[in-house]
């Protein structure tokens, strides 16, 4: 095991690495911005470097700044969580070069799948659907249109370098493809600098399903299961839970089959997560974070395992703990992003928090790193904590979730607390009748409704 | 209180919140036979009594606090207005290389623009030059110290 | 209000902030015939910003507070010195038996001692005494409604 | 299912049943003293009534209040928690000719477990091991001198109305048996009004063992495993785990058969616990609790099973939810009773919490009812708040435990938090080498410790 790791991350996944590493006895270095001096993972780590400026680009993605903090201090590992450098190869192969190790895949594989169309290929390779689509960029609209015929309207003109939503356009009938390729091609060269556009079947009402996978970089990989994404905004997840309402057994296995299997193949190391849409029983690939995600908890609820303290065992070289045959699902877990945010507007809330009261009792878990007094930067994202319930059935997971909710006190800020109280009352949640266009219409009723009101 | 027009007086609660804030009371209310007013505040804890949750704070060079606790003020460098903080995490080098003249002594007289110490972060040397130009009455970090963002290395009066 | 200069005693509100400090109180009220004074300190974050986790507050009889929320206090009949709380929790009735007449009105002349309700708990009537002998100036409870433990029943001046 | 449920107790098990009953929908009616009046199971719960003064006697313990409560919310069942009138099986008649449903066995069983002699004889009756000692009470020293020839030295004599260690002596030879028989019976009378005396086989350094039950009152009981409390201060649990670390697998199954097969026999209905002395693989009954107990939470970490919900469905007549064959247990847990009381000396410490943090994060549960700015009144017992711990193993439960200790921020009064750090990283209980009289010791070395440095 290392004997001290740098945390290149902030807010709460900075205090669950923190938290990991305290019970593995490894020793912390905590790095961190003028704004975050206050932290509560700084003021819980053993030692603690300032890194930089409020901004992140001069702080938490500050490449030499976070060698530099590794070297002072003597840290042997760099976790970098989500966000920030966790899917930069580059910066793997800087630690690389000064002999830290980078707990995560190697450089070669994040790189593979940071590259959508590459990513693409290498699951087509490995055995993994993919939703059905150009093999690789397509040079114009004209060429755009040819695929789009084959596979069916409507179809999806999409940027290799995209992601959150830009760079994005749905082309219903032949009519719509030059103008759809245009202004998703103009859109992602503004976006990325990038124009090298793709073309794939679009799905009316998919469901967002993701499997979480754990590697040991030798060949051996397990899957844990899948997570529910689907309630988003913004292609933000909002809600996540697991198992999915949608799935049965037998969709279950054999997903995570394929998944388990193509990491195997790949020698893939470390916790990575495949994502797919779902449709009428189909999973299509969208891509693969290379990564540690926001919303491990729900799948840590359901398998009992510790996805952080994995991750820092495979990157110290030792097997993974855990055999496919030892992983099983007990009952049913619910996470919610909670973030300083206007509930109805999603306006950043920064602020001091003036009181603050975490649920507690049996089947909860709170992931924050806030704090009664403590001041939520303007600076970063606005997640605040993390809610995760676990149940023993889907039912009594929502009954919990919805006793919580009524406990848990955030003041001085405004949070997205009252946006989970609307949600654990509706009765397509409690049916499990969701898809990854639900929430935003039901946002927009309920904005709609107030109007008229 | 009197039903002609409803006149507030704004410099009334100005100075009762003056007041509020010089006696660290959360509120005040008088009455008297035309008016009552009532002010108040209400402060949060302060964050500060959280650090009995650190069970074994390992104090080294790189953890010295820049500015953070406010009831420290007084002869914390990091406030001194000539004070020179480090641009980067690093090494602090006073001298060019191991044994030569250091850039800067305290009692010299630097020029703007005049390196004054270098910072070592990853391999490469980052010379930092003196802001203003003046007399070095305080050189705050020895020879290959680590240093964080910020933290202060000299002051230049 | 008045637009007259509302001169406050500051030097007052000094003095009542030491005495708050010396004797570690959170609040000192005072009222004379032409002042009226109050200053308090909250040591902690108000605890009725909890209040928000209560979901669906479904207010009844029996939840009446008793004293409980200070932002209350005027008007507040637990806190007269005329009250007569409930010595239980039960059910008040104001006669012997339904359609008898009531024990008292407002406005009757009571002794010390004399009935003036009765708490049904456990099917067991329990008479309540006039703690005093005064005017009847309030009735605070309707023929046959559920009382906790202290609620004010009625007011003896 | 009721329809509304009266929680006749206060703190943090108050809280506790709120939280089973909104889990399950349903309403919920708190009593309080006045001291009690900011609670908070009474801000949470639906409706609240005051039902006395601060003295737990004039209204925790006044049952004509808490039944007048009752009839005025309209409330169909009382759950009693742990203390206070939990045990009263006159509380319980009571409730039964109103129409009310006790949570918890019958007033019968209540009466007969509450009386010693009565309730080892039924252990006796029903297979459960005792401790060798006299069938029933002894009429003086001389009978008491007899029992102990038999069983052999050392023997204690104890009160059959004692508890919490008063009209308790032990007797190391013939010589001190008058002497020891004359003075716990003169305690005994003094502090219970009641002197009958039994005399029992000493056990030099046992463990505290006990085995949570769950039965319908039809004859199905299944147990949940034991629970390991040998850690105690004055007869007062401190810290409390699960499975225990004295125990083999073998062993668990068969007191945990044998305790089933009893409760099945009698027709026990609820939760309740066996309490045992082990010492050299041997069982010896001590008392049977017919109630829920504080540190019921350690068996729901490795069991998944709600307790309280369970107490709830079975007492309005539903069948337990389990059957032996699902209860499965995983991982280790431990909890920790943390006290409103100085640390070494163990004063009572009530007043203002000035700021409070719970711990967060994976495998910890906090069960307690305070909050920043609560007042922790000086009229009842100082428990404050209960932090449970899971883990996949024992290692892996006390390397959380310690972090989720490093974490506990409770200002503005003493607790006994302090005492759990020492604890945590102790060899001993790192070992799992304890027995009932280790605290005592560590504590009596501690102190003279102190006086030395």
């Amino acid at each position: 095991m290392f004997s001290k790791v740098l945390i290149a991350n902030r807010g709460e996944i900075a205090l669950r690495i923190l938290r990991a590493c305290k019970e593995l006895g490894v020793q912390t270095v905590a790095v961190h911005s003028t704004a975050d001096a206050d932290a509560m993972h700084v003021r819980l780590a053993d030692e603690s470097v300032c890194i930089g400026p409020p901004s992140a680009t001069a702080s938490y993605l500050n490449i030499p700044s976070i060698v530099s903090a590794c070297e002072i201090t003597g840290a042997d590992a760099v976790h970098p969580g989500y966000g920030f450098l966790s899917e930069n190869a580059r910066f793997a192969d800087i630690l690389a070069a000064h002999g830290i190790t980078f707990i995560g895949p190697t450089a070669e594989h994040i790189r593979l799948m940071g590259d959508k169309v590459q990513a693409k290929e290498t699951a087509v390779s490995l055995g993994i659907p993919v939703v059905p689509g150009s093999k690789g960029a397509v040079a114009d609209s004209a060429e755009a249109a040819r695929i789009a015929a084959e596979i069916g309207y409507p179809v999806l003109i999409k940027a290799a370098a995209g992601g959150g939503g830009r760079g994005m356009k749905v082309a219903n009938s032949a009519e719509d493809v030059e103008r759809a390729f245009d202004t998703a091609r103009s859109e992602a060269r503004a976006a990325f600098g990038d124009d090298a556009m793709y073309v794939e079947k679009y799905l009316a009402n998919p469901r967002h399903i993701e499997v979480q996978v754990m590697g040991d970089g030798e060949g051996r990989a397990v899957h844990l299961g899948e997570r529910d994404c689907s309630l988003q905004r913004r292609h933000q997840k909002v809600w996540e839970e697991a198992p999915s309402p949608a799935l049965n057994a037998a969709e279950r296995q054999r997903i995570g089959k394929t998944v388990a299997d193509a990491m195997s193949k790949l020698g893939y190391r470390g916790a990575g997560t495949v994502e797919f849409l779902y449709e009428d029983g189909e999973f299509y690939f969208i891509e693969m974070n290379t990564r540690l995600q926001v919303e491990h908890p729900v799948t840590e609820a359901i398998t009992g395992i510790d996805l952080v303290a994995e991750q820092l065992r495979v990157a110290a070289g030792s097997p993974l703990s855990i055999r496919q045959e030892d992983v099983t699902f007990t009952g049913h877990a619910i996470e919610c992003r909670i973030n300083a945010e206007n509930p109805e507007t999603f306006a950043p809330s920064p602020g001091r928090i003036t009181y603050y009261h975490p649920p507690g009792g049996l089947g909860l878990r709170v992931d924050s790193a806030v704090y009664q007094g403590y001041r939520v930067p303007p600076h970063y994202d606005s997640l605040i904590g993390k809610l995760i319930v676990h149940g023993r059935t889907r039912v009594e997971c929502m009954m919990r979730l919805r006793r919580a909710l009524d406990e848990f006190v955030v003041d001085g800020i405004e949070t997205t607390l009252p946006l989970f109280r609307d949600l654990v009352s509706n009765p397509d949640i409690a049916n499990g009748m969701y898809d990854i266009r639900w929430l935003e219409d039901f946002l927009a009723a309920s904005r709609s409704s107030e109007k008229i009101a | 209180m009197g039903d002609k027009k409803h006149a507030i007086d704004k410099e009334l609660v100005r100075e009762l919140a003056e007041l509020l804030k010089e006696t660290e009371l959360s509120e005040i209310e008088i009455e008297n036979e035309d008016l009552r007013i009532r002010v108040a505040r209400h402060l949060s804890a302060p964050a500060r009594s959280l650090s009995v949750a650190v069970p074994e704070e390992a104090p080294r060079a790189g953890k010295a606090p820049a500015g953070r606790d406010e009831s420290d003020d007084y002869g914390d460098p990091a406030r001194h207005p000539g004070c020179v903080p480090s641009p980067m995490v690093g090494t602090a080098y006073r001298a060019s290389s191991p044994g030569a003249r250091p850039f800067v002594e305290v009692g010299d007289t630097v020029r703007e623009g005049q390196t004054v110490l270098i910072v070592e972060a990853m391999k490469h040397m980052n010379e930092v030059a003196a802001p203003r130009s003046g007399k070095v009455t305080s050189v705050l970090v020895e020879d290959g110290q680590p240093v964080e963002y910020g933290e202060p290395l000299l002051i230049i009066e």
